[in-house]
């Protein structure tokens, strides 16, 4: 109830307009209910069904002209496969009358479905797929509220730098797939320019359950092992470097760690970093430091997204979950600003954009690369051991969100 | 000479299946080729026709020499054969089977000649009524004519018969007897393989009897019928010797 | 430095070869005893796996008893799967049987995908690790190494010394005969069935052990199991863990030399190289 | 023989352009989507039916072509701007050569032997792909949005995408029809009833079957290249996926192997069928366990397909169904 009552106050929902023209409109996607990427759409799904009951129940969006705009989800399985997303997001479109869509999860089947919106004039809000390239392509209408895949893990470099100057040697194990292999290859870049030397560069397939290989491959005295893929590799990865006892200062790996159900690998778990696209101890989320910004603050607060994730759930909110709602979120704020559901005014509004919600800022690259993210800011959380022996996520980076100092994986 | 097989030797394993088999065979002729069980003549047929590659010996078709040649070159060349076991192909219908035989045979022909030719040899073994069905739902009987009408649609120069007979009652025997006079007056040379003596004896103008992997006889009905040695080979047979003195 | 590598990768692809070749063990009795390619194998190596994990997550069995009722109720399944699908195609052109097997390999993954969704599972589960030089290995796949050498030991002797076993091996030989002899050839061909569906599922109980899971997990194993029992000479069902060896061993021995992501290239090509010019598989068994 | 007289080509043929036509004047996009994809896979179901129904070798790995195929066309198209006809058409001959390559080698191994190593050749390939950089490796290859410009943007190229796919399938069921009707067909089915017996009446079995293999893989490499012209990217994990290699013989013997019109209405009724349950709240979870039951079904109880079933059933209609 309160934090209805936070969201109404913040839309500015007049419930006196009683004879208000109520206008539905659909939001269409696909998602991997099942396949190999399950585990991250589904908190995607949530978030964004949160947010969509969260403004339906808030008496939904007022335009000018007194239409009231509620919101509805269609989507369908594409079974993490790219087989029948064209088709499906072309069913969302013209039978299911979906004004605005949400990619898929990957950044693969994001590209598959990027194709179809351009063409329909739809705006597509990615979420889940960071991949730089599909930015690359000249859509107009693809916005991606992630960070995009090059600024993943090059923080990383910088903490490794921060925690041990001579630290300089450095180890790449990835998934071999389009978003990781992006987050590697600006790494490497980055690592390089850094003075960095990358002992080790070995892609795996998706899929892979036996890192073993890989891991022998790990010449000694690495500082640092990065990389990863989705969560159920990189989980994997982690458990076994755990059990193979392999020593080094920092290991940063994608998706998995930021995850809570992370928690779970225990000891594996321990000292482990993940970059996130947010985190539930953004302190820094706030509309003062909105204020300080001089940007517009707009939704949610971080504390009250939280507690509603966890009632309606009954689980603690990730970064996937955030990408969901706050995917809702900009559509809602661009259709307030605009005054209006039509592509092109929509379009102009997210193209304009530049806020601070409880996920981060939001601004989108106009340029060249259309549509990408620019200021949205990764946080790198680690796994650390709590006084009472429970295992809990620490912000160890950037120095604005800080929690904890990071501590060494094993030495 | 149609055919000059010239001492082949083939081994499987340490086995000898056949042990320098040599004889040579004039146009127009109906060779029976005898043998007690095992002896090699089923091999001896997979040699000539390229099913397996002698290790050692020659084979001559019409004068030219087919010795390794595969089984579809040597049926092109004009030699074909039925099988001991009926392979009849199960769900082609029966002009379709033996269309097969005459499309791939000596002439290479058209489907469309190919199944004119198919429906005359169907005539000949009078299967024509059956030529819609497909060939896995006729009868044993049947399908040893089938077997035969495939072999003779290729219009071969020297057909090979393994046991056409065996299977079938007297009655099918006499008419398939005459069935291979007929074909043998078409110009036809043939080999059959048979174990029915009598009536091998009966259409035989020669006689071949192979005792492991050897031939031991060679000659007339009659001369081979009085043999020592092949009396001795199928001594191990009593019955079948005693029929063979009477034959 | 390098020999430290390849002992470690070597004692890791070994280690996981045996467990490997259990699971192959399976299809390739299958094979052998009636010429059927069971499709539905990496099925059945996954819910092995969800049987391991339900009866330690739910009931708190040690997994390795768990194994035991997997293996009971993994030979019960595999009987039925014979009775439902099989048994009608068994002389059929081998599409028949590989698409019977196929379906029931939809329906196991439907069913399963419905009931546990495709999230990764983990038995959580652990024995530490053991350190020998400067080899480490974590001690679950060191007991699932000798599991799996056990129970080959274990079927080679039914094989080869209990009636029942001789049975299996006469309807190998020769289903006509062995029929006129007075075996109950279906029985019999049931059972084989249900001994290598029980195999997969205790090799896929030992890989979650380790290795974390989904219902779709089955399927790599699946393909492993391929190219080992036509390394190991399909049909030969003690060949198979020498070719699950084979396997491990190359899986710990390429990565010494080149990207390891080059090695199921390797593999695969390996596989096509020895169906085509070794059909009876490299170990020439039969 | 005048056309007219062939009732078992035109029927199919007929039913195949009325389809394609009716999409194209109703102009709806969704039904150009729902039809593609049906097509696409009639298209890949007929070509490997020319392998299986008619010569008797299941391969399980016909996928291959699809995906090395749709690579290369890709490639050209995106990489060194050749255009869409000649790209696809490259690509087919690509997989047609890469076959005949292949055949002389793995068609030597008969029954599920074949099965495997066709298994072991897709997977090889995968992996191949994926390390191999001009082909952009496990990334991939892409093209940019502004691309579909020069075919009149992307609405046109989805548009020419599917009438390139609907005069491949019409071609397909044309080869297929002729193929089964030659003498050529003759000696493929004399193979698959018995291999050593075509052998020795003179079938030229080698030779003949990796003919039946080129043919079936060049359909799937032009299928290949239309679909990742319109996805607007390539990647391994879509080339070379496993299941749509068996999805496809279940859809051949669902229609049943070896009839000119049944891969085709196997097909259809398949994925139309999957397209359904997938799409339907109440067997959205389930859909795959139902095919499965329902596949289970036909191969105990319907071996020769639907098509197969008629023509055995009521012996007038063979002459109409091929």
């Amino acid at each position: 109830m309160v934090a209805l009552g936070v969201i109404s106050l913040i839309i500015g929902v007049d419930t006196a307009i009683v004879n208000a023209v109520e206008k539905n409109v659909v939001i269409g996607f696909t998602a991997s209910q099942t396949g190999k990427l399950n585990m991250e759409a589904m908190r995607q799904i949530n978030g964004l069904q949160l947010w969509m009951e969260q403004v339906n129940a808030a008496g939904g969006v007022k335009l000018p002209d007194g239409t009231v705009v509620k919101f509805t989800a269609k989507f369908y399985d594409d079974e993490s496969k790219k087989e029948r997303v064209q088709e499906l997001y072309t069913k969302l479109i013209n039978q299911d009358k979906a004004e605005f869509l949400i990619s898929p999860y990957s950044s693969g089947l994001a590209d598959a479905a990027a194709v179809i919106a351009q063409q329909y004039n739809k705006i597509m809000i990615t979420a889940g797929a960071a991949s730089d390239s599909t930015y690359k392509k000249g859509y107009t209408l693809v916005f991606q509220t992630y960070t995009p895949a090059s600024r993943y893990l090059t923080g990383a470099v910088d903490l490794l730098a921060q925690m041990d100057p001579k630290a300089k040697k450095i180890a790449i194990i990835h998934e071999k797939d389009k978003f990781s292999t992006d987050v590697v290859n600006a790494l490497r870049t980055y690592a390089e320019g850094k003075g960095c030397q990358v002992a080790l560069l070995e892609g795996y397939e998706s899929g892979t359950t036996d890192f073993a290989p890989f891991i022998n491959k790990i010449p000694a005295g690495v500082d640092a092992i990065l990389g990863g893929g989705h969560y159920a590799d990189t989980s994997t990865l982690a458990r076994q470097l755990h059990e193979k006892g392999v020593k080094a200062k920092m290991v940063a790996l994608l998706v998995a760690p930021p995850e809570p159900q992370f928690a779970e690998l225990g000891e594996a778990a321990l000292g482990v970093i993940g970059p996130s696209q947010w985190e539930p101890h953004t302190a820094a989320y706030n509309p003062a430091s909105a204020k300080k910004l001089n940007v517009e603050w707009f939704g949610i607060g971080v504390p009250e997204f939280i507690k509603a994730y966890q009632q309606r759930f009954k689980e603690d909110p990730s970064y996937h979950s955030a990408g969901g709602y706050v995917a809702g979120l900009l559509l809602q704020k661009a259709i307030l600003a605009s005054g209006s559901t039509t592509t092109d005014k929509v379009k102009a509004a997210l193209d304009a954009m530049d806020i601070l919600t409880f996920y981060g800022r939001i601004k989108f690259d106009t340029q060249k690369m259309h549509g990408l993210q620019i200021a949205h800011d990764m946080i790198y959380s680690q796994w650390q051991r709590h006084s009472e022996g429970k295992l809990v996520k620490k912000l160890v980076w950037p120095e604005a969100f800080k929690t904890a100092e990071a501590i060494l994986y094993r030495k | 000479m149609i055919l000059e097989v010239k001492d082949v030797t083939k081994l499987f394993g340490g086995l000898q299946a056949l042990n320098h088999v040599s004889f040579t065979l004039p146009e127009g002729q109906i060779l029976g080729l005898i043998g007690p069980n095992g002896a090699g003549k089923t091999t001896l047929f997979n040699v000539i026709n390229g099913v397996f590659p002698p290790d050692q010996g020659r084979v001559t078709l019409r004068g030219e020499d087919i010795t390794g040649l595969p089984p579809y070159e040597v049926a092109r060349r004009g030699l074909a054969r039925t099988y001991q076991v009926v392979r009849p192909l199960a769900d082609l219908t029966v002009l379709e089977n033996v269309m097969v035989g005459s499309c791939f045979g000596r002439h290479c022909y058209s489907l469309h000649q190919a199944a004119q030719v198919a429906r005359e040899v169907l005539q000949q073994v009078g299967l024509v009524r059956h030529s819609a069905l497909p060939a896995g739902s006729l009868n044993v009987a049947e399908k040893k004519r089938l077997e035969l009408a495939r072999a003779v649609a290729a219009q071969p120069y020297l057909l090979l018969l393994d046991e056409v007979l065996a299977g079938l009652n007297p009655s099918e025997i006499a008419a398939m007897l005459d069935t291979i006079r007929r074909i043998r007056d078409t110009g036809v040379t043939i080999i059959m393989i048979e174990h029915v003596m009598q009536a091998v004896m009966n259409i035989s103008e020669r006689i071949l009897v192979l005792d492991y992997g050897q031939i031991i006889a060679d000659g007339s009905p009659q001369e081979v019928a009085n043999n020592l040695a092949v009396i001795e080979a199928y001594l191990g047979d009593p019955k079948l010797a005693a029929r063979l003195l009477t034959g | 430095m390098v020999l430290n590598q390849l002992l470690a990768s070597l004692t890791d692809g070994l280690l996981l070869g045996f467990v490997y070749g259990l699971a192959a063990m399976g299809l390739s009795l299958i094979w052998g005893v009636m010429c059927v390619i069971n499709l539905a194998h990496g099925s059945v190596i996954a819910l092995g796996m969800f049987g391991t994990y339900l009866l330690f997550s739910q009931t708190a069995w040690n997994p390795y008893l768990a194994l035991l009722a997997v293996a009971v109720v993994g030979f019960l399944t595999g009987t039925a799967i014979y009775g439902a699908a099989v048994h009608r195609v068994i002389n059929a052109p081998h599409l028949s049987s590989l698409l019977a097997t196929f379906a029931v390999n939809m329906i196991f993954i439907g069913l399963g995908t419905a009931i546990f969704t495709t999230s990764p599972r983990n038995l959580d589960y652990s024995l530490g690790s053991l350190q020998i030089g400067a080899v480490i290995f974590p001690v679950t796949r060191l007991i699932a190494a000798m599991a799996a050498i056990l129970l080959t030991v274990a079927l080679y002797l039914f094989l080869f010394f209990s009636r029942p076993g001789k049975a299996i091996r006469a309807v190998a030989n020769n289903r006509t005969a062995a029929e006129l002899m007075g075996i109950p050839t279906s029985l019999v061909l049931a059972s084989s069935f249900g001994l290598g569906t029980m195999l997969a599922a205790v090799a896929g109980g030992l890989i979650a052990t380790f290795f974390p899971f989904t219902i779709l997990s089955g399927g790599p194993y699946e393909l492993k199991s391929f190219v080992i029992c036509v390394l190991g000479g399909l049909g030969n069902p003690l060949g198979a863990l020498l070719g699950g060896l084979l396997l491990g061993g190359l899986e710990g021995l390429i990565p010494t030399f080149m990207p390891v992501s080059w090695v199921p290239t390797v593999e695969f090509v390996l596989f096509v190289l020895v169906l085509v010019l070794r059909p009876t598989g490299l170990l020439g068994a039969r | 023989m005048t056309l007219w007289r062939r009732p078992g080509l035109w029927i199919p043929l007929i039913l195949v352009f009325l389809w394609g036509l009716l999409i194209l004047v109703s102009g709806l996009d969704s039904m150009r989507e729902v039809t593609f994809t049906l097509m696409m896979f009639a298209t890949l179901a007929a070509s490997l039916n020319i392998l299986l129904g008619y010569t008797g070798y299941v391969s399980f790995g016909h996928i291959v072509f699809f995906g090395l195929g749709g690579y290369t066309g890709f490639y050209l198209l995106s990489q060194r701007g050749w255009p869409l006809s000649l790209a696809a058409v490259s690509g087919g001959l690509l997989s047609a050569a890469v076959a005949g390559l292949l055949g002389l080698a793995v068609l030597r191994l008969r029954g599920a032997y074949f099965a495997l190593a066709t298994i072991g050749i897709n997977e090889a390939a995968r992996a191949f792909i994926s390390n191999f950089s001009p082909f952009g490796g496990a990334t991939g290859l892409f093209v940019n949005f502004s691309y579909y410009q020069s075919y009149g943007g992307a609405g046109r190229a989805l548009w020419l995408t599917f009438i390139s796919l609907w005069l491949t399938i019409l071609l397909v069921t044309v080869v297929s029809y002729g193929v089964k009707h030659s003498r050529f067909g003759l000696g493929l089915m004399a193979i698959r009833e018995d291999e050593d017996a075509a052998l020795v009446m003179g079938v030229k079995a080698p030779q003949a079957k990796t003919i039946a293999f080129v043919i079936s893989a060049f359909f799937p490499g032009i299928v290949g290249t239309l679909y990742f012209f319109k996805n607007g990217n390539v990647e391994p994990g879509d080339a070379f996926q496993l299941h749509m290699s068996i999805e496809t013989l279940v859809m051949i013997m669902l229609g049943g192997q070896g009839t000119v019109s049944g891969p085709l209405l196997g097909a259809v009724t398949y994925q139309g069928l999957r397209g359904y349950l997938l799409t339907s709240p109440l067997f959205k979870s389930l859909h795959l366990a139902i095919a499965g039951l329902v596949l289970l079904l036909i191969v105990l109880f319907l071996p020769a397909g639907a098509i197969g079933w008629l023509r055995q059933r009521f012996q007038g209609l063979r002459r109409f169904l091929e």
